[in-house]
Parts: C-alpha cells; structure tokens; sequence
C-alpha cells in the first residue's frame, strides 16, 4: 500500500509548463509515477511531456481524475496553486517551492479548514524535497534511485538529510516503504504527527524514521502522538545540537524562540517517550536497524 | 529582515500608533538641532542599531539641553556599539534618534509574533514593560498573556478590550490601547511582519500611551510585494559575509569555529556540524548552498567561507538531489584556481552524478580529501586541522 | 419549557448603562424575566437597575452565568458586540439594534461558524423585537402584556405584525408557547426554519403560525423543512401582496429581486407543502384556530 | 443609495478596473468641448440619470464630431428621460458623460450582488452582455455564472482564472479579467456596496477589456463609515416626497393607489396595504414612522403623504410597542390642526398606552373616523373614499 502515493495515484503536475517543472515531471515518469496531465494557466490545450495541459486543475481533474498535484510553481502563485488544488478536488497536494511567505501559509491553512473532513485536501510541503513510494511512484525533487523498497517509514523536513537517512538506510539494506517530506517552513501543510498517524495505520509499514530539527513545536506535538496513539516503533533525529540559540540556520522554521525547541530539549523529549533517537546524523540508518531488531525481540 | 527603531515608529505611527515628538540624526550638530526643535530642553538620543539591550550598554541616554545632546551625541557617532545581543565586534552607530522626554507612570510590554503552534499572529502583552520578553517569561510568566488572532476575523474589537482591562487599563486608555493593537496588528498583517514589539508601551502621567520603543522584523519571502519595506533595509548594519552571502543566493550564518562548511540544504548543513561538533571539532559557519548550484556558486561559497580568517578547514558535504556532483566539483576545483586555496578541504559527494563528481576530483590532482560518508568526511576534517588547534 | 428563554434563563443586557437599554431592562425586570447583569465597557464596576454592570461579557458570564444576551447597542458597535458574546460562552444572543451593515452581519455570521456545534451561539435578531415565551420572560423590546400563555410558537419577521397575530391570538383565547422575532434585514442570525425546529422538539408547543413577507429565500426554506420534518400544524401569512417588485418595503430584506420571492409566489409554496396560509392579515388569528382544529380532529 | 454612471466608472477606474477616457457635462458647450478633448471625432453621449434602460428611452447617442454632440447634448439637458426603469414622470437629465467610442468585439455581463441564501458576496457573469440580467436569466438562464465568494478567503486568484476562462477569454484577457474582478471585489467590499455592475464589459477589437457602462448601489446602512460615499448621492434623482421622508425618519415608498398609509412597522405597513387591497381599494404609499415616534413625527406623516395629490383618505395604523398610543393620537390631532385635513382620516390604535391615546382622538372633536381591528380600519378607509374613487 504505502502512504500518499502509490501506482495507482494520478498525478497532475502544476507548473508542468516551467523549464524545472518539466524536468522533474519527466524523472518522475522514467520512474514509473502515473503523471497524467499538467496545469499552467494560458497554456490550456497545449502537450508537454506526452501529457495534456490545462487552464485549471479543475479541468485537469474533470478531464483525467488526477487526485495528487505536484506543484512546482513560484513562491507569489504557491498560495493561489494550492487553493486552487484544494478547490478542484485534489486530495493530496506536495509543495516543493521554497520563499513562500509565512501569511500566504496562514491563509491556505484557513483555507483548507473550510472543507469537510472527507473532502479536505492534505498538503505536503511547502519547501520540501516531496514524496516517494519506492518502486511505486514518486511526487518531488529527489534523487529515486537512493531510495530502496522496503517497510520502513521516513518523516523529515529537510531534503538532503532524508537522502542521507535514506542511503544509510539502504546501505545496511533496509528497504522504505514511503518517505515524506513535510518541509523547513514555519508553517506547513501536514506534521510530523498528520504523518505519523498514516504511516501507523498503514500495514505495508513496521517502523518509522522521523528526522526533526531545532525550531517549532511540532517534534512535541509528534512525541505526544507517538506515546497515546503509536504501536509501531519510532527513531528519530534532530538536527541543530550545534546551533546557537536564536540564529536562523537556512530553514525559515529551524530558529529556536521559544522554550522546548533546542535539540537536545527535543532529544530528551522524544526519548521520555520511547522513541530511539540516533546519537548523531551518522547513526540514523543504525539507529532503524535496532529499532526494528527491537521489534522482531518484542 | 531587521530594521531600526526610528523606522518601526515611523511606520506604527502610520498606522495610528502615538509616539514620541522626535527626530533623526547623522551629526552631533543635527542632534543639537533635533534638542531645540524639540524645546531645547530634556531629550532622549539613542543609538539606532539593530540590536535589543542598548540602554544597559550604554547607546541610551537622557540629556539635558542642546550642549548635552551634541556631546553625547558625539562620543557615539561612529563607533560600534557591544549589547548582550550583538556578537563581540558589536554594531556600528550611525545614526541617532533624538525625542523628547516622557513623564512616565506605568511601562507595558507589547508584542505581535508568529504562533506556530497555532499557525496564527499572537498577541503578547505584560504590565510588567521594559523587561526583555525572554527574562519576563522566566520571572513573571504570570504576568504574560498570550492572544490569538482568527485571521478571518482580523484583530476584533471585543478582543481589544477584554486584553486591555487585563492590562489594568481604564478609562480613556482602553480606547487608545485598541487603537494601539489594531494599528499593530494592520502593520503586521499588511506589511508581512515576522515581529512587532513595542517595549515598553507607557502610560503617561497624563494618562495618554506612548510608544517609547518599538521594533520590527519582517518577512523576508514577502519582500517581493513589499518594495517599501525593503528600501528600509540598512546593510550598515548587517554582518558583511552574511549579506555577501544572501546576494549569491547562498544562506549563511557566521559560529565561532574553525572548520568552515559548504553543504546543500538546511538540514544536511545542521546535522555536519553536529558530526564535527561530536567529532571533536567546532564549525566556524552554517552555509547552505541551496539547490541547482552551479560551479560559479560553489566558488562563491568558499570565497564567503575563507573571509572568515578563523576558518582553518574546509568541509564540502554534498548528497545531491537537484544539485549535481559533477557541477560541485568543478565548482570546487574553481575554487582552487580563483582562490589559491591553503587549508585543507575535505569534500564528500553523494547522490546525483556522483561518478563524475568523484572522477573530476579524483582527476583534478588537487590535494583534496574525499570523504564517502558524512561520518568519514567529518572525523577527516577534525583530523585535517593543524596541530595548534587540534590539541 | 417554550424556546429560548425560560424562568430559568439567566439574561445580560448589552449596552444595559444607555437609556433604551435601561428603559427595556427594567420592563424585562416588571415581567419577571431574570435579569443578572449589564456589559457597557468602560462601566465596569458600576450598577444599574440593581444589577452590577461589567466592561466585558466574559467577565459577566463568569461573575453571574448569563446564557442569553440582549443586544441593544448601536449599530457601529452591534458586530463586535454580537462577536464577544459569541466567544465568551453566551447560548443565545438577541440583536434589537436595526440599521447594521450588511457586510458586518457577513461578517458575524462567519464568526459564528468557528465554533463548534456545542459552544456554537444562536443568534437572533437583528432588527427584530425580540423573544418571549409569555408568563416566564422576555428578552427584547415588545410589549409582553398582549401575548397569552399557552401552546403555540409564533415566528415572524415584523415586530407590529407579530404583534397583530399575537393579539388576534388572545382575542379568541389562543395562548402562545413562545414568539420569536427574527427581524427584518437581508442577512439575520436564525431563519424561520432553525426556528421551527426548535418549535417541532418543544413539548409545549401544539403548533406554529409563521409569519413571512416578501424578499429572500427565507420562507422556501422552511416550506421545504416543514415537508421534511415538521410533525406539528403550522399556518403561515405572508406580507406583501400588495407590494411592487423591486422597490423596498422598509425592511432591508422586503425587497423582491429574484424569482420565487414575491408574497404570492411564497403563498403557493407554503401552501404546497400543507401550510395553512391566512388570505388576510386579520385572518391570522382564525387561521390559528382553524389549525389547531384541524389537529383536534386528525 | 445609487450613484451615477460616471461615479460608479470613476470608483471602479481607481481601483483599477479600465473604462474609455470621457469626462462630465453640464452644457451643451462642455459637452462639445468634451468631444474635442476626445480627439473631436465619434464620441457616446450618455444621460447621467439612476436608471437602466437609458439607451432604449434615448439617453444614449453615438455623436459625430462636436457640433452633433452639442446640439444632442441641448436636446437632453434640462429634460427628463422615461425609462422602463422609471415611473411615468422620469428622472431629470442634469448632466451628460461624453466618452470615447470604442471598437467592440464581445459584450460581456459582470455584476456582484449579495447572495442571502449563502449570505456571501455573489459574482454573476454572462457571455451575453448589453442585456438587462433579468432578462438574461429569463432568454438565456444557462449562459448565467454564478459564483460565491468565501469572505474568509475572498475572491482567491485561482476563482478569478476559472470564471475568465468559463467566459471563453484567453491569453492576456485572462489577467486583465482577473484584474477587473478583483478591484470590483475590493471597491464593493471596501465601500460596502450593495451591487456593482458592469455591462456591457467589452472585449475592443484590438483585445483590450473595457466597462463600458457602470452601475453601483451602496447600503446605505454602512454610509456612516464611508463619508466618502455619502458625498456621492444627487438628491435631484431621488423621488422628493421619499428624500423628505428620510430626511424625517420615515420609510416611504409612492405607490399609485389613493389611500394615503401611517403606519408604524415595516410588516404592519404591508399588511395594511394588503388588506386594503383586499377590501377593493388601493394603497398611495408604504410609510413606516419606525418607533418611538414623537407627535411631530407622525404630523410629519401626514405632510409626506398629502404631498401625494391622489391621496383621497388616510389610513392610520399603529400597534405601539416602542411607541406610544397617546403620541400618536397628539401627532394625528396635530397634523389636522397644523395641516388643515379636509380628507376623511381612519385611526386604529393598539398596544401601549391604547386607551389614553383613544381618549384623546374621542375626546379632540375632531371628524376622525376610529377603527379596532386592522380589518376594521382598511374596509373603512376604503368606504370612505369619495364616491368617484369607490366605484
């Protein structure tokens, strides 16, 4: 099954038009994923990549039951992109675009919240690598070919230190059954713990692999999750042990302001509740494998 | 994005906030002028730089006439001011705000920031002012009380009030201290703010709030609809390499360390300098070059890196995505070219085009140590470092 | 039991310290109605009627647990007042106050809906007379001595013409359960349909006359809620017959702008859903009547 | 309240909408210079009167060069123009838009009104413009687009694109539809208007979109926070008899009947008229006096309503709540002193203070006509008509 995106999910790219949209869209084909159409508005009955474009994602849902948008659009049309998305009947949309401002988020979030459970669009992102099944199908940026399958979950903001998971992962030959990105921004569509819960709910996966970092309170929020509602277990990493308080290191939300939202704080936090948290970013791929030996002794 | 105190004010008052009668200064001669325009009598002149804390290091002062003010004025013209918030070289003052004095009776803090619990603009206030919002926190929470916003609803007058008689006001402040919030909280909402904080909001012992403080930070992914607050931008006041940094689309944050770091994405850049942090070692920079990055960007981050004269190794970890190792490497061997590079640089490729990547370095006959892992590169970069500092 | 307001009902008076304020507060008091406190900011502290007022209604609904608000402020201030009482836990608000921005009441009305169904405030009004369930108590700006105790529900728009109805009622011995007034402008806090459900699920209520007049969509909402839910008799008039199309009638809302909203057209539709429609003002009364028989016998 | 063609153009133009360059005319000869201004050649002269359905009634003419547009220009002014809009004695034609022709490929229909089922701002849109809406929604129901706009929210971009491309625009008429819809959205938000109108909305040969006529109604329930708005009302459109009526407090309406109506209550004044339908005879007016009304008031009534010179009897009905019986029976006995009523006058009292206010029309010896039901009260005031009127 995996989460999010499978073989069956129709993906429509908004932005597919675009010199970057195009690329990714054409990796993300070679690699399997069902791409199904491509929104960029003025460009409506247009082909790119073999695929037809539309005006609006609501045509390109009407015409082609796309239910997951890659929106790979800049950073003053990322807001609009997502309603729109939201609008039209997406049910998951990722954001890779980084720059969107921090009001922009606070409104799509209003926004979304206006739709009934059962029609309520989950966002992934913004400002993150996207997201993969591997061998199924992937909606992002990222390298595929790192990314071995298997039943293991991955959760993290950052792009680049989940490749690393991900290598050290394969490396010592376990498998991922979905890595998600939820993205470095202050203000994101889904949690660590939105996450969480599907990949708990999910049977294709055992454990999972939570990258974290200084800033925010949603490592809190996720080791809350993990303790009430979680039966399948959890590793972790934050990122930041060397960051000064109070600097903003890259990522708009990795800023520690407030009490709770160092490392270390964090580190502590998610080990009172039982998660396995790696000793340094080395030690993720590791840190999985006792996890999961842990697992098979229970 | 920062900005000084006199342009907070300027721009609150716009939106309705009471300030201080006040004026700008460039010169201990233009100082004493803003004394007289403002009576000639009992002013205040601060020191106009982007930090909290001036007052205890010595950038506030109430003079008394225009004699005063033009001397004070003239021993902080030009020299760098050092506040608990600043780093040891401090910030340079360049300008002065002069303003008249204000009969004070009760001192407010007030502050609008990002919630991100809520994902909301929350309000902060306290009748306890003056006092730096993290140092409340710690000796009076209580006093502390936290507002959120429905950003469908906007700031609502009932919500006004009800935090004003928490505040204790009466009478005629509390319909001043709602004209105060919703002016904030437009400011905030309508110019893409990150922070408002207005520290201390007085009482008056006439009765009337004065804003005596203020500072804002705004938000730097807005600044493209917002031309008029980027021209407020001072770089006088910026950390030279960081600016030089953001101009190349590179992000970057000066530590206190010796290994100088080039690596792609936030997180990524975190963690090594976690592993040289547990490696033994101290990261003199957070550099993160960002996605796509060409050879000439790659040049561009060592050249950021070596302006820090403490750096004495350089660490490159790369797992590209959207980058390419290939381009990494060529950026690197630039680097060598351009820069006439004399420290040793430890560079570890993974990920897109990472065959080639190796290959060119390999090739290149430069002294480089390539790492294959973020374990390897690290402990390599520690173990590179010259005797003296690796002791 | 009645509706709304009981015996029971603990009432503040928003803008209690003005002089209608005091004036209706004090009739309220004659009547019996429990009145426990005034909201006037700035008047915190003071007292009025022997009722300690408060600056805000949070504060009044701790000090005295108010559950119902009457609204008489002006019309500047009728949004936020009608948003405060909202937030600070009032069940049920009336809003006497007429001339209100449209877009203000847009305004309250989304407000309204962040709530959760169980905190969620009626409103009601505004540019109404208010409520009364006779011989218990009153909340509004009526004069209660023509209404008669017993088992029927009035609803209507008009204030005079629910008192016409009201005082055909007593004149041939009809009692009435409670009457609500939901007011006359284009957006109001509850439409004659909430109001009929909640005279439907009232043991002590035989049966509703309602009491409806030209403009809006209002009265076919609730023909359509009457043929789907309603178990109890219900009569109806509607006001406007002889008015033209496209100018406005005082009310706000009595103005026909679109198909379906003219008395004739809104006489064919309660009468096609079973609701006895009186063919004249000094009819309603009769029509009651006839009502009620027409139950004895079924 | 209503506006004029060329306030509604100028509003919508400052918030961005386009209109053809043009400008106001109070003469023939401005008018003439107008058309120079424009270039001296084709130019539309446009009746400023608050109604549609000027270019039927003549209002509207297609001029050649200055000479034709003063001469039509002196035809127009100082007249008035019968619309189907209008009743039978017009609206006075003061002053005159001269505007460029322009080249018209497409007529659009765009109007935002307020939806009360959704209780939102609604956008309806049509492929068809020029026609009036109403009978667009009966001729051609499906070429109709309606649109909700969340308040929350507002009108989102992406809704803008999606109405443009479902009216057939494309290519850059896509963003400047996009830009039309926005700023009328902003001006009827910001303004608190009731309705905004543009129709036709034209497509110019050469691409360009342009409104090409305007209307705008505002609530007049908000004017007290947009002064602005308030300057905009010309009295000389108003029906004098309602302009005084308002002036007073007193909602009224003209009607064609001869039973002049005082009655207290906006749905009580409609039920008087229809039980005096009902009875056979027809109402002169809707008049509420609201409540609390004092004695001069309800004189003030009486002014309104004889100023109707059809009104052959008045028909007094009051069910006082707020008011009060004995008021009213003063205002009545008032009017007949003050006024000099020689018509036959029906009063029905009930509700508060009903039997003092009884008292003193029993007890004034004056020729009034007393009634206890409403139903009482319209059959008598229809058999009091004079005989001509009863036939």
């Amino acid at each position: 099954m995996a989460i999010l995106i499978t073989e069956e999910t129709r993906v429509v790219v908004q932005g597919l038009s675009g010199r970057i949209g195009q690329f990714h869209a054409q990796e993300m084909i070679e690699y399997g994923t069902r791409v199904v159409a491509g929104v960029t508005p003025g460009k409506g009955g247009t082909t790119v990549l073999n695929r037809p474009v539309f005006n609006t994602v609501r045509d390109a849902v009407e015409a082609t039951g796309a239910d997951l948008s890659l929106l790979i659009v800049p950073p003053p049309q990322a807001a609009d992109a997502m309603m729109e998305a939201a609008d039209a009947g997406i049910r998951t949309a990722v954001c890779v675009t980084d720059g969107i401002p921090a009001q922009d988020m606070m409104r799509v979030k209003r926004f979304l919240r206006r739709y009934p459970r059962d029609r309520k669009m989950r966002l992934i992102g913004p400002n993150c690598a996207g997201i993969i099944s591997p061998g199924k199908g992937f909606a992002g940026i990222m390298p595929p070919h790192i990314y071995t399958p298997g039943r293991v979950g991955i959760i993290g903001r950052s792009g680049t230190l989940g490749y690393e998971a991900a290598s050290q992962m394969s490396a010592l030959g376990i498998g991922i059954s979905s890595s998600i990105g939820i993205g470095g921004d202050p203000i994101n569509g889904s949690s660590f713990k939105d996450i969480l819960d599907l990949f708990e709910a999910d049977p294709e996966t055992d454990a999972v692999m939570m990258i974290g970092e200084i800033g925010g309170p949603q490592e809190a929020e996720a080791a809350a999750f993990v303790r009430d509602h979680m039966t399948k277990p959890v590793a972790a990493y934050i990122a930041g042990l060397a960051a000064p308080k109070g600097r903003q290191m890259g990522h708009a939300g990795a800023i520690i302001s407030a009490f709770g939202e160092s490392a270390q704080e964090k580190v502590d936090l998610l080990s009172s509740v039982g998660i396995t948290v790696a000793p340094h970013p080395s030690a993720m791929g590791a840190t999985v494998a006792a996890v999961l030996g842990h697992k098979a002794a229970a | 994005m920062d900005i000084h105190e006199h342009q907070a004010k300027e721009i609150l008052a716009q939106f309705g906030v009471p300030v201080p009668r006040s004026g700008l200064a460039f010169s201990p001669e233009q100082a004493a002028f803003r004394c007289r325009e403002l009576g000639g009598g009992r002013c205040v002149v601060k020191a106009q730089v982007h930090s909290g804390g001036r007052g205890e290091a010595g950038g506030v002062k109430l003079c008394d006439g225009d004699a005063e003010t033009r001397e004070y004025a003239a021993t902080l013209l030009g020299t760098t001011l050092v506040t608990k918030q600043t780093t040891a070289s401090g910030k340079r003052i360049d300008r002065l705000w002069v303003e008249e004095a204000s009969q004070i009776a009760r001192e407010l803090y007030l502050g609008f920031v990002l919630d991100r619990k809520s994902e909301r603009i929350m309000i902060v206030a306290s009748g306890h002012g003056g006092m730096e919002i993290e140092d409340l926190a710690e000796t009076d929470p209580d006093s502390l009380i936290r507002m959120v916003i429905d950003p469908a609803a906007g700031l609502v007058e009932y919500q006004a009030r009800e935090l004003s008689y928490q505040l204790g006001l009466e009478g005629q402040q509390v319909g001043q201290m709602v004209t105060v919030l919703k002016a904030c909280y437009r400011a905030y909402r309508d110019l893409d703010a990150m922070m408002v904080e207005i520290n201390p909001l007085v009482v008056c012992e006439d009765g009337a709030l004065v804003a005596l403080d203020a500072k804002m930070s705004f938000d730097t992914n807005a600044l493209f609809r917002r031309p008029q607050v980027g021209a407020l931008r001072d770089p006088g006041q910026e950390d030279p390499r960081e600016s030089l940094a953001a101009d190349h689309g590179l992000a970057y944050v000066g530590l206190d360390g010796d290994i100088g770091c080039i690596i792609n994405g936030a997180g990524l850049a975190m963690a090594s300098m976690d592993m040289i942090q547990l490696a033994g070692g101290a990261p003199a920079n957070f550099l993160d070059i960002g996605g796509g990055a060409s050879p000439e960007r790659v040049c561009q981050a060592f050249r950021t890196v070596l302006s820090d004269s403490n750096v004495s190794v350089i660490l490159v970890n790369i797992f590209a995505g959207i980058n390419r190792c290939d381009w990494i490497a060529s950026g690197v061997i630039q680097a060598y070219t351009e820069l006439g590079i004399a420290i040793p640089v430890v560079v570890r490729l993974s990920g897109t085009n990472v065959d080639a990547g190796r290959k060119l370095i390999a090739e290149s006959g430069l002294p480089i140590i390539s790492a294959n892992t973020l374990a390897e590169a690290a402990e390599a970069a520690v173990a590179a470092r010259p005797p003296a500092l690796a002791a």
